[in-house]
C-alpha cells in the first residue's frame, strides 16, 4: 500500500482542500470526450490548454449579445464592447503585477510578442556585434526572431548551456554576459524538460550589465503565475491559449519607458494619431503597438481565463500539479526502460521521456490509441533535441485539470507500449 | 478495383477480417516488427534514398527486373515500418504501366481507421512515389526530386 | 404610394425569392438585443460584422470537443483540429478561386497581410526611389505599412486622386503608372465611400507597367465575393471579422512564384524546416509565414463564416445589399439638408453622410441613442477627410441581415436628429 | 458631498428628476444649443486653449478673479458644448484649494446614464483639468501641458 500512500500525499495533503481537482475537471467540457471509445486522457496542455465553459461561454456571450469593433465606435455596442476589452487589459495588468495596463501590449501569440521585440527594440537599439543571450533550450520562438536579426543587423546570438539533467547553468551564463549583451532571452519554464530558469538571478546579473531581459512566459505564467515588477524583467511574453485561454490571443509586457523609446511594429488603423501623406505619427503605447481590429472576442475569453485560474487560486494550481508531477516521475521512475529526459530540481509539471528501444513516435501513437494525448517530436526546439542527442520525446504536459488517474491511465499505456513495441 | 498483387490481398483480407480498430493498429505494429534491420542494412538508409515529407524517416528503393518494380523500405519507427512493408510488399512486381493504374481507393482498403491523417497522407506520399518510380523506369528517391518530378 | 413601390421593386423583386432578409436574420443573435430599451439597428458592419449562430457554435464546439494544438500532434485531437483547420484554408482558396490551398495565408487580419507583404517582399524587392501608388481613399492599414518602407528604404508612396463624388479616376491612375512603379496597392471598396474601384483595369494597366498588384480586399469580398484567378491580382488580403467570422483572423493571398520569393515574416514555431544555432531553415508558404500558434479556433469560425455565405450566395448578398442601398439612397436623399458623402456610379452598401449644420458626431450620437448605431469619424481614412474637406463622416453600412425596416428607422432617426440638433 | 455651487445643484436637481434616459440625453443637447458662438469667441478657440483627447474639439479658459477660479469652454459639437457648460458652470467660482476637493462622485452625479464612457472618460478630464488650474493658480491647457502637470 506504499503506493496509495505516497499518491495522496502527492495529491492530496494540504492542497486538497483548497483546491478540488474533479470540481476543476467538470468546468472542462472536453474531457468527457471518448478516444477510440477510451475517455480521454489529456496531457497535452503544454502546447495548448483546454478551456474551461466559463471562458467558452465568455466568447459566445460577447458575439451574441454586445459584440462590435472597438476603440473606433460611438455607438451602444461599440462603447459596451471597448469597455469589456480595456477592463481585460487592466485585468492583465493586475494579474502580471504590471505597474499599469499601459504596459500591457495585445498581440496575437508569445510568437508575435517576441517578434515585436525583436523587430522594434532589436532593429532600434542593436548593431553589428551586439550579443544575444538564449538558452539552449529555447523554444523556436525565442531563437528564430534573434536569428533573424543576427542575418539583418549581424548581431550575434549566444546559446548559455544546461547540464545533461537539464539544469540551468548559472555560472555558464555568468561568463557569457559581457559589455557585449544587449538583451538576455530566456524562458522561465522549459516546454520540454520542465526546468524552472533561475530568473531573477539571470535578471539581476543582466542588468548589472546593462542588458534587458525578455523572458518568454508561455510555460512559466501557467504553472505559476508572475509577478513582473517583482523580477524587474524588462519584457514578459505570454500566450492565452496555454492559460486556458482562447487560440489567437497572445501578451506583451514592457516597462514603460522601454516600450516609450519603441517604435511602431505594423502600420494601421488604431496606431496612428495622425496620418497624411504629408507625415504620420503614432500613438503612445500601448496602443501604438496594436494596429487594426484587435482579437476581440479572444481578449475577453483571456479575461475570463484569467478570472478563472485566479478564482482557483494560482498557488493552489502550482501545488496540484507539483503533486501530480512527484507521482508521475515516482511512477515512471519505477517502469523499467522508461528515461526521464529533464531531472532538473526544480521543475514545472512537464515530463518528457523515451522507453529504452522504442521510437518516441511510435511510443505516442501507442499511448494515444489508449487515449491518452502526449505530444511527440521537438516540440520546437530542436537546439535542444541536438543537444540532448535525441530525435525527439514523448512529453506528457500537465495541466489543473490533470489527476492521479491520469497519471496511472498514463503509466498504464506506457506499460501498453513497452508490450506492443518491445 | 484490381488487385495489384496477392499480397496486397493477403493484407487486404487480413484487415477487413479484424473488426476492432485496436487490433487493427497492432496487426501492423507486428508487421513492422517483422521487419527486421538486415532486410535493409545501414548502406540502404542514405540521403539518396529518403523521402522528404514524413514524420519519421522513411526510405525507399526500387529495384527493376524485366521491367517490373520491386520496392523495399525502411524507416526508424515501427508503425511506419509496418506501413512501409504493407505498401512496397502490395505494389511490387508491377510494370510502370500496371503502377499508373493504382489509384488512392487501393491505399484506402489498406489504410483501415487506425490511422491518423497524417500517415495516410504518408502512404499517398509513397503511392506517388511508386508512381514515379514507373513513370520514370527506376532509379532514387533523390533522383526522382532532383528531376523535379 | 409611389415609395413602397420602391421598397418592393429595391429590396424585394427577384432576389426575394432566393433570399430572405427575414429568415437570415434570424441567424443572428445579437439582433435581438435591445439598445437603450429600443431594438438594434445594427448599421456599422463596415466597421466588424455580426456573426451568425453557425459561426459562434462552430467556434464553440471546437473548444468543447476536438480543441488541440494543430500540426505538432499526432494524438487524436491534434490530428482532429489540424484535420479541420486545414480544411478551412482549401475552403477558403476554393471561396476566392485561389489555385490552392498554398496560395493562403492564414494571419491575424487584414492589416498583418498587409504588413507581411511590406516587411517581408518589400523590403526584399524594393529599393529607394521605386515607387508604390496606393489610392486617395485608402484605409490607414493600406497606407502607413507603405510609409513605414518610405521611412526605412527610401520608396516613395503615391495617392492617386479621386474626384468630388469619390470616383477612382482611372486617367489620372495612368499618369502616376510608370516604370518605378513597383507596387499598386489599391482598395477593392472604399469603407468610407462605398466607391467600387475598377480593379480588373487597374491590375492590367499596372501589369503593363510590370508593377505588381495588392488589392485591399477588407471590405470589397464581404460585399461582392472575389475570384483572385480572374482578376490576376498578385495579393489579396482580407479580414474574418468583416466576412461574418470571428475577430482575430486575416487572410493574405499570394501568387505561387510571388510568394515563394519572399522571405519569412516571423521566427517562431510551425514556420521552420530545421533550426540549429549553426543555421535554420524555412518552410514553403503558406507555412513559411505562419509562426506560432495560428488563431485556431478563429480559422473554424471563418471556415464556418464562408460556408454560410456561400450557402446564402454571395450574388443574393449582393443583389440585397444593392437594394438596400438603392432604397437607402432615395430615402436619405429626400431629406433636406442630408448630404451623401461619395456618389460613384459603382458602390457597395456604404453609405457616408452629413447633416448641414450638424456636427457628426452629434447626429451619430442622436442616431445610437434611437437604437441606430452607426460610425462617426475618419473611418481611419484622414487622407480622405483631408482630400474631402470634412472633419468626418457619419457612415452607415449595411450587412447581409439589414432590411428595409432598418433603413425606414434609420431616416427616421436623422429626421430626430436634425429636430434635436438644429 | 459638498456642493460646490448652486448651478451644480441646479443641474443635478433637474437631472435627477427626469426619469427618462432620453430625456436627459435631450436635456444636454439643450444646454449646449444655448452656448453660442458669440460666447466662446473663435480668437479663444487656439491651440492653446484646446484639451487634447477628446473625440471632438474642446477649448477651456481659466480666468481667476479674486483667487476664484472661472472657467469657460466650448466645442465644435452640441453634446459635448452641454456638457462643456455644465462642467465649467458647475465648478466655477471657487478657490484653488475648494476645487481640490471637488471629486468623480460630484460628476457621476452630473453624467448619468445617457452617456457613454467615452464622454465619462472626457468630463472626468475636464475635471483634471480644472483641478491642475487650481493647483498651479491659472495659466493655460497648453501652459499646464507644457508643465508637465
Ligand atoms: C478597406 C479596409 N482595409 C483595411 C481594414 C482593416 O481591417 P482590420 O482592422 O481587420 O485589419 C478595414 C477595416 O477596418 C477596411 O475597411
Ligand atoms: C516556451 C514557449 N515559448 C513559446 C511558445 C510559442 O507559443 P505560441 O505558439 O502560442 O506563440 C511556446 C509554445 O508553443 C512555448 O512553450
Amino acid at each position: 500500500m506504499n503506493k496509495v500512500v505516497s499518491i495522496e500525499s502527492a495529491i492530496g495533503g494540504n492542497s486538497m482542500a483548497a483546491f478540488d481537482v474533479e470540481q476543476a475537471r467538470a468546468d472542462f467540457p472536453i474531457l468527457s470526450q471518448m478516444v477510440y471509445g477510451k475517455s480521454l486522457v489529456f496531457l497535452d496542455s503544454g502546447a495548448s490548454a483546454q478551456k474551461p465553459q466559463v471562458v467558452i461561454d465568455a466568447v459566445r456571450e460577447c458575439y451574441e449579445t454586445y459584440y462590435s469593433n472597438v476603440h473606433r465606435g460611438a455607438h451602444f455596442l461599440s462603447q459596451r464592447c471597448t469597455d469589456e476589452y480595456e477592463k481585460v487589459r487592466a485585468e492583465i495588468a493586475e494579474f502580471i503585477n504590471a505597474p499599469s495596463e499601459n504596459n500591457v501590449v495585445i498581440t496575437s501569440s508569445v510568437t508575435e510578442s517576441i517578434n515585436l521585440v525583436a523587430q522594434t527594440w532589436g532593429r532600434k537599439f542593436l548593431k553589428a556585434g551586439d550579443e544575444i543571450i538564449v538558452s539552449e533550450m529555447e523554444h523556436h520562438a525565442n531563437i528564430v526572431p534573434w536569428q533573424m536579426l543576427e542575418t539583418e543587423i549581424g548581431v550575434k546570438v549566444r546559446a548559455t548551456p544546461i547540464d545533461d539533467n537539464g539544469e540551468f547553468l548559472l555560472d555558464s551564463f555568468k561568463e557569457l554576459l559581457g559589455p557585449k549583451t544587449k538583451l538576455v532571452a530566456i524562458t522561465e519554464v522549459s516546454n520540454v524538460l520542465g526546468t524552472i530558469v533561475p530568473v531573477r538571478e539571470v535578471i539581476r546579473l543582466a542588468h548589472e550589465q546593462g542588458a534587458l531581459v525578455l523572458l518568454d512566459g508561455a510555460q512559466g505564467i501557467v504553472h505559476q503565475g508572475v509577478d513582473v515588477q517583482d523580477l524587474d524583467c524588462d519584457f514578459y511574453g505570454f500566450t492565452g491559449h496555454k492559460l486556458y485561454g482562447p487560440s489567437g490571443v497572445g501578451v506583451l509586457y514592457g516597462k514603460a519607458d522601454v516600450l516609450n523609446s519603441m517604435p511602431p511594429y505594423q502600420g494601421g488603423g488604431d496606431m496612428i494619431e495622425k496620418v497624411s501623406f504629408h507625415g504620420t505619427t503614432f500613438k503612445q503605447p500601448p496602443h501604438r503597438f496594436e494596429a487594426g481590429t484587435p482579437p476581440i472576442a479572444q481578449v475577453i475569453g483571456l479575461g475570463a481565463a484569467i478570472r478563472y485560474v485566479k478564482q482557483l487560486g494560482m498557488e493552489n494550481i502550482a501545488a496540484h500539479e507539483q503533486g501530480l508531477l512527484a507521482y508521475a516521475t515516482e511512477k515512471m521512475n519505477a517502469v523499467d526502460g522508461v528515461r526521464l529526459v529533464g531531472q532538473a530540481r526544480e521543475k514545472a509539471a512537464i515530463i518528457s521521456f523515451l522507453i529504452d528501444g522504442a521510437h518516441p513516435f511510435d511510443v505516442a501513437a501507442v499511448l494515444d490509441r489508449q487515449g491518452v494525448a502526449t505530444r511527440v517530436g521537438h516540440h520546437c526546439a530542436e537546439p535542444l533535441m541536438d543537444r540532448l542527442g535525441v530525435v525527439g520525446t514523448v512529453r506528457a504536459s500537465f495541466g489543473l485539470y490533470n489527476n492521479a488517474a491520469d497519471v496511472d491511465r498514463l503509466v498504464a499505456a506506457i506499460l501498453k507500449a513497452k508490450e506492443l513495441l518491445l | 478495383m484490381s488487385t495489384p498483387s496477392t499480397q496486397y490481398e493477403d493484407f487486404a483480407d487480413a484487415l477487413e477480417m479484424i473488426d476492432d480498430e485496436d487490433m487493427r493498429f497492432e496487426y501492423i505494429i507486428d508487421i513492422g516488427k517483422k521487419v527486421k534491420d538486415v532486410d535493409f542494412p545501414d548502406s540502404l538508409r542514405t540521403d539518396e534514398n529518403l523521402m522528404h515529407g514524413c514524420m519519421s524517416q522513411v526510405w525507399i528503393i526500387d529495384e527493376v527486373r524485366d521491367n517490373k518494380h520491386h520496392f523495399r523500405g525502411f524507416s526508424d519507427a515501427i508503425i511506419v515500418k509496418g506501413l512501409v512493408a504493407m505498401m512496397t510488399a502490395s505494389f511490387s512486381g508491377l510494370t510502370g504501366d500496371e503502377l499508373q493504374e493504382i489509384g488512392t481507393d487501393h491505399v484506402r482498403r489498406l489504410n483501415l481507421g487506425a490511422l491518423t491523417t497524417q500517415r495516410q497522407v504518408g502512404m499517398m506520399a509513397m503511392l506517388e512515389t511508386f508512381k514515379k518510380f514507373g513513370l520514370t523506369g527506376g532509379g532514387t528517391v533523390a533522383g526522382l526530386r532532383s528531376a523535379g518530378i
